[in-house]
């Protein structure tokens, strides 16, 4: 049977939509939205986007099967279930590349490394802490201060040659070790790649802990189109002497959790029906 | 803590070495030290068998009986610090799972066994044979053996040492961990080593502790001297070195503190103020008292902005977390056994805060210092947690001006310079403009800063 | 004649203040503090000097009694006209820069549509540049690049939403281009803005026109009277980096415990809540620093907090503590981390707390963290002194008196609403104790 | 009397800072005295053989705005120790008479000779606790430490304390714990039934009341639980290993039950389960408590174990007891013994298969999002993926 199935990733940076249509073991992506929130009610978004995929893909709100939401989206009245980042994180990221043995999830305020098996199922996670330093967030904040669209980071932050790292562990005062940096004139991608560096190493850490030793990891999130950040993290493996750990990203990560939301939604439709069918007997 | 120091001069600092004051201290001292390594790293090869313990109530003598190598852990996590190594091993026990909040000495030495136990000289030292686990004065040791011994299997032995609540020894106390000495300590000591307990040889090697400890004590209260012939915390750190890890007891540490002595004599004589890593110190401005383990892993930039500024640290409590001697203790090698009790019992960390804070007190009076300086650590609860009470009760009691500055041993992402060097730079220029307003004239119209125990009002 | 200057180098801003022989202060200059430390203090002392030249210009006008009666009115006009001339020719310069920085930034077929958009947002700029220098208007800030960022980016948004270009365009556009346009110093501008300033408030006040002359001769006066800067003292965060020898450098312990001794010479205790620390000081009669305190190598619950709370909320930082007296309930916020402060108050209003209430929270939990480092170095004495950025915030010393008072009992709170500027107060006292207490600047009594 | 008012007792009890019951019970009879005691295990036998009331201090919760208290404390310190202070500050704990303060890391420590400057007119006791478990050794050491603090009591109450009463106390905390373990029996069974932020409070209640009222709280609340139908949910059954001294605040236990996980075992008031089994009441009656702390009490991380093969060996049995599928690692931020545990205990867990999450909280814990999301992410991979 075909069910259609929408996936809303509420994220603090943005939000993501996916819909999708699933017949048995098929799925087949129909449409998407992804909308920065910037200072915007995010449930607004979602609720916005939520339509808009629907006109997209024609469909009516009765011909959803199921609506998940995850990251920020419990309280979303229109939705059927709520499944937790990593849960979908881990499904995006098989959906996305098969052969992913882990996701790394770089969001705008966390991060998250979540190591999973061929089914992508989430054997182990290891989120950042409380602290906010490091994250997307303030990456996005010092590129604006330095003058550099978000898109550009990438570029120019691969082409630096002496990158100058960013040895405060708080974020605000990393704002300050930076301004610090450019009255010193140590040129903008050095600047960039020195804060591509220190976020790796944390990412890598975080890597780390779930146990994962070699395989491919995706990365996902809105920070996995930012080829910088991608980079860095190769440097670092290697720094670290897991090789055997080979990073990617997919033009489609940022919407890795709209994906997993979508695809588990459908799952659990079916595992419902099941119930129900079993309880009607 | 705990942690002492041998410091290889010339090798700490990746920049300039040391000008030409290397005295025959210092190359003595650098000769033990590495000679320490040495023995360590051929333990195998020489069929002797290894010990790792703590500073903090170690019992070098006992070890020493039984023909141990002896390795310090804080000594290797200090020393890899010195070197700029302990930032990347940290990083590697973090990655294993250990938490960014806990001591960074522990992870420093086990991220040095995840690179394959390659020690401070580079050369690989062996896993122990035996922890002993002298659980004195600080708590995470216990789970710092217990974590190597999850990893190692090595044989571990517990000596707990009671903590001195009510600032005292007691019976109870003294008897507790001497049943442990005889009971369990030499018991397994004998049976890892192979080697039967001989009280008289304690005694011999006693013997000589007793001689290095005057030689100690006569050194660092040198510092009492106007101006102070030693640095009481930077320089002290390289004095402690010997005696405070493998070397109490053995007739090198005493040859090491004569010379000591005849250098400072030969200082004092002339007239002059401490060595720096630069050479003579610039001349004495500020008479400082400090409390709190330095960092290391920019223990020369760290140095560097207190004799810039002029100020000498004429006291430390860290010079004492190896054996608190300038209040009178000597090990006794008439009561061998009674006097290792006592030792352990009366190490600084093992002390209340009554008993720190009347330390301090102590200090800034006979060392007649202008002030207390505190370098909190982040990873030591044992010497940190509470130290904003010593700061307000010193300031109280003595009057004394005293400043708070915060950084790490070996974790090179908790030392900030600038932000250190900003507190400093606040502290001395507060000290001068007091002292250039007529110090100690207790200015008339304040209330006085307040006790305490504020007087709440009912919430 | 001549001046003592103190520049406060601070995380944020870059305050300066100049005093003169009698130690009355002249003027005082504030900018935000930026990549280029050396632009940041110049700019300032300039700031100061330039209002001090108004003080002089208010005084000498008074005293020619060219303008009786109207004299507040004029000054007032003309100084709002000399700003509105000042921040048209940076605007006209940030033009020129985006100009060309949309040369360089690879928008491709776009970039035709870039430029054409640039052109109305800066028409428009222009066109509504008058309005925000009117008498009673408001502004979100003082500076060039808040008003001109705002403002960019709100007709921005418009632009692009009417013309079908995306907005990250434009945005990344200002971004490349705000750096080197507030990088700058317009040196030597004075004079020339000031007489275009007059044409306009002789337009605007067209009475006193008619006295042009009589009013010309006594600011013609004053600006041909040299501001002989006697002595600058450096002091603050980047302290370090100021082009000033050791000599002319202060701690900002220091000048924080002067500055507010010489406000109010009562002073005991003195909080001062900048943008990254938050500083504890107690200080004795003469002003003399006795001990203090700071935040540690966390930012949480400093000033920026309140700037990111802002940003998040798009609103001015000086509209955060008027919203934040409306409420009429506290929430309890115990995170203050400074990053995370945007995503505390979505979480908060998503849990259908109001704004105000939440707000109010926030500012409780700063003041919470500044009550404990208070309570570090020693507590609080009679008097006691709030100063800082912080202190201009009505919330956040709603709630330090509530605070105080329930920790404290009866103090004697001082805030002056110049209080952002104490540190660099107490570096103009320093600078004048070294060259009127000659010899006696406690450099040289060490050295005897 | 239903849940809901049990429940809104223990609830009152545990928002109070400012101890009201413990000052009722106290004007009830002149001349009676409270003793406080830090996290984690004290011998309450002797201060209730005393005559007196023991009082839990655990900490100030979420409720409480620490100022004084913060001002002794650097940030990488746990919050614990400042919000005590604080409570002591403020003279919210004016109602005590003294403050016994057990070995339980440096922190602690430290606390009680801070105690001893700021509070110089209290009875303040570090109490040692032996890491030797040998009868002759450390038993006798723990003895001795008993006897001084029997004999302290003793001075304050103006009476010796006799073996008898000794005896009476353990007979009456002997039934305390009885009744908490079969408590904990029946959450670990009808997780739905007990919700653990229920049991918190519940076991809460015992830090303020005599433990004779207390016994009856815990049962009354039992037989009312058992007689509830509650609406059972699909989750995930977990220990929650870690959150020994500093407690995380209701809302985070909360908050790991909504996200889909039921608590079936913890370590929040050892204080209460810490001896495992009963305390022979005849016999030496320190001896007896020596010896029952020695063999046959809980193992934490504040505690040695004497040999490798000890380590995690009680985690392992709480996990198969209680028919856990996984353990949630809380611990307090900067709390070294718990944090310096939990990869020897990982470690075990991993070699036995079994999954396991970590997180850290501070009793003030504001931001629930990322708890949530780690405990959900860990209840969504048990249940997702608990057939596959
Ligand atoms: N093309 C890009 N290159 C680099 N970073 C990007 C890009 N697009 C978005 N981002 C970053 O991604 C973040 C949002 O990522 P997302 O995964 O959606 O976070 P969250 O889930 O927390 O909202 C933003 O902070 C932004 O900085
Ligand atoms: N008009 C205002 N209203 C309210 N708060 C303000 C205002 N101006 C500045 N601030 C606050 O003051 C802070 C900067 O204070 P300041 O003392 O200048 O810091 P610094 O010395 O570190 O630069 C800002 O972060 C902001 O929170
Ligand atoms: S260090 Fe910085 S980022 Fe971290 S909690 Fe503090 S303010 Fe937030
Ligand atoms: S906590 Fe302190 S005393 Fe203990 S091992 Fe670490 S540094 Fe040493
Ligand atoms: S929470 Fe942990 S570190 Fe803090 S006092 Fe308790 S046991 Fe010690």
């Amino acid at each position: 049977m075909t069910i259609h199935t929408i996936g809303i990733d509420i994220g603090s940076g943005a939000v993501k939509t996916a819909l999708f249509r699933s017949d048995g073991g098929q799925s087949e992506w129909l449409a998407r939205r992804c909308e920065r929130i910037r200072r915007r009610d995010p449930m607004e978004l979602a609720r916005q986007s939520y339509d808009e995929v629907l006109a997209e893909a024609q469909l009516a709100p009765d011909d959803v099967a199921y609506t998940a939401t995850t990251g920020e989206g419990e309280n979303v009245k229109f939705a059927t279930g709520h499944f937790y980042t990593m849960t979908t994180h881990a499904r995006g990221g098989v959906y996305l590349d098969a052969e992913a043995r882990a996701v790394v999830d770089i969001g705008a305020l966390n991060g998250r490394a979540i190591y999973i098996d061929a089914r992508g199922k989430v054997l182990s996670y290891k989120m950042t802490s409380q602290c906010a330093s490091g994250s997307g967030q303030f990456l996005e904040n010092i590129a604006r201060y330095l003058g550099v669209a978000v898109e550009e980071i990438g570029r120019l932050s691969k082409t630096s040659e002496h990158p100058e790292k960013v040895s405060s562990i708080c974020a605000v005062l990393a704002e300050t070790d930076v301004i610090n940096m450019v009255s010193r004139g140590i040129p903008t991608q050095d600047i960039l790649k020195g804060i591509h560096l220190s976020m790796a190493s944390r990412l890598v850490k975080l890597l780390k802990v779930t146990g994962i030793k070699s395989g491919k990891v995706l990365l996902t999130g809105g920070l996995a189109l930012d080829a910088g950040l991608l980079a860095a993290v190769q440097e670092e493996l290697v720094n670290e002497k897991i090789g055997a750990i080979e990073v990617a990203s997919h033009p489609d990560s940022i919407y890795a959790g709209a994906i997993g939301a979508a695809l588990w939604g459908a799952f659990r439709h079916d595992k419902l029906k099941a119930l129900q069918a079993r309880a009607a007997a | 803590m705990s942690t002492p120091i041998q410091i290889v001069p010339g090798t700490s600092t990746p920049k300039k070495p040391p000008p030409a004051q290397k005295e025959d201290s210092m190359l003595l001292q650098k000769e033990l030290i590495n000679g320490n390594y040495h023995e360590l790293a051929t333990a195998r090869e020489m069929n002797r068998k290894v010990s790792a313990t703590f500073v903090p109530g170690n019992l070098n003598e006992l070890l020493m009986c039984f023909d141990f190598a002896r390795s310090l852990p804080e000594t290797n996590a200090l020393q890899n610090g010195m070197r700029k190594k302990s930032g990347k091993m940290i990083m590697d026990a973090e990655r294993d799972g250990h938490s960014e909040d806990v001591c960074t000495y522990v992870k420093a030495d086990l991220g040095m066994m995840l690179q394959g136990q390659v020690g401070p000289t580079g050369e690989a030292l062996p896993t122990p044979d035996v922890l002993l686990l002298s659980y004195t004065g600080c708590f995470t040791f216990m789970k710092w053996f217990e974590l190597i011994r999850q990893k190692y299997d090595c044989e571990t032995v517990m000596l707990h040492v009671p903590y001195q609540g009510d600032g005292r020894i007691s019976k109870n106390m003294r008897d507790y961990v001497l049943k442990q000495l005889k009971e369990k300590v030499i018991p397994t000591l004998e049976k890892v080593s192979g080697v039967k307990f001989d009280i008289d040889r304690l005694r011999q090697y006693m013997k000589e502790s007793v001689k290095a400890e005057e030689d100690l004590v006569w050194t660092l209260q040198s510092a009492k001297h106007k101006p102070s012939p030693i640095d009481g915390y930077f320089g002290a750190v390289y004095y402690i070195g010997p005696i405070f890890t493998a070397f109490r007891g053995t007739p090198e540490a005493t040859k090491f503190y004569s010379v000591l002595r005849k250098e400072i004599e030969q200082r004092i004589r002339e007239g002059k103020g401490p060595v720096t890593p630069e050479g003579e110190h610039p001349g004495e401005k500020y008479r400082l008292v400090v409390e709190g383990p330095p960092n290391w892993t920019s223990f020369r930039e760290f140095w560097k902005m207190f004799y810039d500024e002029g100020a000498v640290v004429v006291a430390s409590t860290y010079a004492k977390v190896g054996g608190v001697y300038d209040f009178g203790f000597r090990h006794d090698p008439d009561h061998p056994l009674e006097s290792l009790a006592e030792y352990c019992l009366g190490c600084y960390t093992n002390l209340n805060f009554p008993q720190r804070i009347d330390m301090i007190c102590k200090y800034l009076d006979e060392y007649q210092a202008d002030g207390l300086l505190i370098n909190s650590i982040k990873s030591c609860n044992s010497f940190s947690a509470g130290q904003l009470l010593i700061l307000r009760e010193v300031e109280r009691r003595t009057g004394k001006p005293a400043a708070f500055i915060e950084s790490d041993l070996v974790d090179p992402r908790y030392f900030s310079a600038a932000n250190i060097k900003n507190r400093l730079e606040s502290y001395f220029q507060m000290v001068k403009q007091k002292r250039a307003a007529g110090m100690g004239a207790k200015p008339a119209g304040h209330a006085p800063m307040p006790p305490i125990v504020p007087a709440p009002t009912a919430h | 004649m001549r001046c003592f200057i103190g520049i406060d180098l601070g995380s944020t801003t870059t305050k300066a203040v100049v005093i003169d022989e009698t130690q009355r202060v002249l003027g005082r200059g504030i900018t935000n503090s930026r990549s280029n430390y050396d632009t940041a203090a110049t700019i300032a002392k300039q700031e100061a000097l330039l209002s001090a030249r108004f003080l002089l210009f208010r005084e000498a006008l008074g005293t020619s009694g060219a303008l009786n009666g109207a004299l507040d009115q004029f000054v007032g006009q003309l100084e709002r006209d000399f700003r509105l001339e000042q921040f048209l020719v940076q605007l006209a310069d940030l033009e020129q820069v985006c100009a060309k920085s949309v040369a360089g930034a690879r928008f491709g077929e776009a970039e035709k549509a870039v430029s054409a958009a640039l052109e109305q947002v800066f028409a428009r700029l222009r066109g509504e540049a008058p309005a925000l220098f009117a008498h009673g208007a408001k502004r979100k800030s003082d500076f060039f690049r808040d008003i001109a960022g705002s403002r960019y980016l709100a007709i921005g948004e418009e632009v692009a939403k009417s013309t079908g270009l995306r907005y990250d365009f434009l945005l990344n556009v200002f971004d490349r281009s705000i750096i080197e346009v507030e990088n700058r110093v317009y040196l030597d501008s004075l004079s020339p803005h000031l007489l275009a300033a007059l044409k306009r408030t002789f337009k605007a006040l067209p009475e006193t026109a008619a006295r042009g002359d009589a009013v010309r001769a006594p600011i013609q006066g004053v600006l041909d009277t040299p501001l002989e800067e006697a002595y600058v003292v450096g002091t603050g965060y980047g302290r370090a980096r100021l082009p000033f020898s050791k000599e002319h450098v202060r701690s900002e312990i220091l000048c924080h415990g002067l500055g507010a001794h010489v406000m109010y010479p009562q002073t005991a205790t003195v909080l001062d809540i900048g943008g990254q620390d938050t500083k504890a000081i107690q200080v004795d009669p003469q002003g003399i620093v006795e001990s203090f305190q700071m935040n540690d190598r966390c930012a949480a619950g400093c000033g920026r907090y309140l700037g990111y709370i802002a940003d998040e909320m798009n609103m001015g930082l000086h509209e955060l503590g008027p919203l934040a007296m409306k409420s009429t309930k506290t929430v309890r916020i115990n995170s203050t981390c400074t990053v995370f402060a945007g995503a505390e108050l979505r979480d908060r209003l998503s849990l259908g707390e109001k704004r105000e209430d939440i707000m109010a929270g926030l500012h409780r939990a700063i003041i919470l963290r500044a009550m404990s480092i208070l309570a570090r170095s020693g507590g609080v004495r009679n008097e006691f002194t709030f100063t800082g950025g912080v202190a201009k915030n009505e919330a956040a010393v709603k709630s330090l008196t509530e605070l105080i008072g329930e920790n404290y009992g009866k103090i004697t709170l001082n805030i002056n609403p110049d209080s952002i500027y104490t540190g660099a107060l107490g570096g103009a006292t320093f600078a004048w104790r070294a060259v009127m207490e000659e010899g006696k600047s406690i450099e040289k009594r060490e050295a005897a | 009397m239903n849940t809901r008012e049990i429940i809104a007792r223990c609830e009152h009890l545990f928002e109070d800072l400012r101890f009201g019951a413990v000052k009722e019970w106290k004007a009830a009879k002149p001349g009676r005295k409270a003793i406080g005691y830090m996290p984690i295990y004290v011998p309450r036998e002797i201060i209730h053989a005393a005559g007196m009331l023991p009082v839990g201090i655990f900490g100030g919760g979420d409720q409480l705005e620490v100022i004084q208290g913060d001002a002794y404390y650097q940030s990488y310190i746990c919050r614990i120790p400042r919000s005590t202070l604080e409570l002591g500050l403020t003279g919210r704990l004016d109602c005590l008479d003294g403050m016994l303060f057990p070995s339980i890391c440096d922190v602690i420590r430290n606390l009680s000779g801070m105690w001893q400057i700021m509070f110089k007119d209290k009875y303040v006791k570090y109490f040692d606790v032996p890491q030797n478990y040998d009868d002759a050794i450390g038993g006798e050491f723990y003895v001795h430490e008993m006897q001084q603090l029997r004999e302290d009591l003793g001075k304050l109450a103006g009476k010796e304390i006799s073996d008898e009463q000794l005896r009476a106390s353990i007979a009456v905390y002997n039934e305390n714990r009885k009744a908490v373990r079969e408590l904990y029996a029946y959450r670990a069974q009808e997780p739905w039934q007990a919700p653990t932020s229920e049991l918190y409070l519940v076991l809460r209640a015992g830090c303020v009341l005599p433990p004779e009222e207390h016994t009856q709280v815990v049962r009354a609340y039992l037989a009312a639980a058992r007689t509830e139908e509650r609406p059972r949910r699909d989750n995930a059954r977990v220990v929650l290993s870690g959150s020994f001294c500093e407690q995380p605040p209701l809302s985070l236990i909360k908050s790991i039950e909504m996200s889909g996980c039921y608590v079936v075992d913890e370590d929040f008031q050892l204080i209460q389960s810490w001896l495992l089994d009963e305390v022979p009441v005849s016999g030496d009656p320190l001896e007896e408590l020596s010896k029952a702390f020695l063999h046959r009490s809980i193992s934490t991380s504040s505690k040695y174990d004497e040999r490798k093969e000890d380590k995690g060996k009680f985690l392992l049995k709480q996990i198969k007891d209680r028919g856990a599928e996984g353990v949630v690692f809380a611990a307090a931020s900067f709390c070294d013994p718990a944090l310096l545990e939990r990869p020897m205990l990982q470690g075990i867990l991993a070699q036995h298969k079994i999954p396991y999450t970590a997180f850290k909280y501070s009793e003030n814990t504001g931001q629930m999002a990322p708890i949530r999301e780690q405990a959900g992410t860990f209840a969504d991979s048990i249940k997702l993926w608990s057939a596959a």
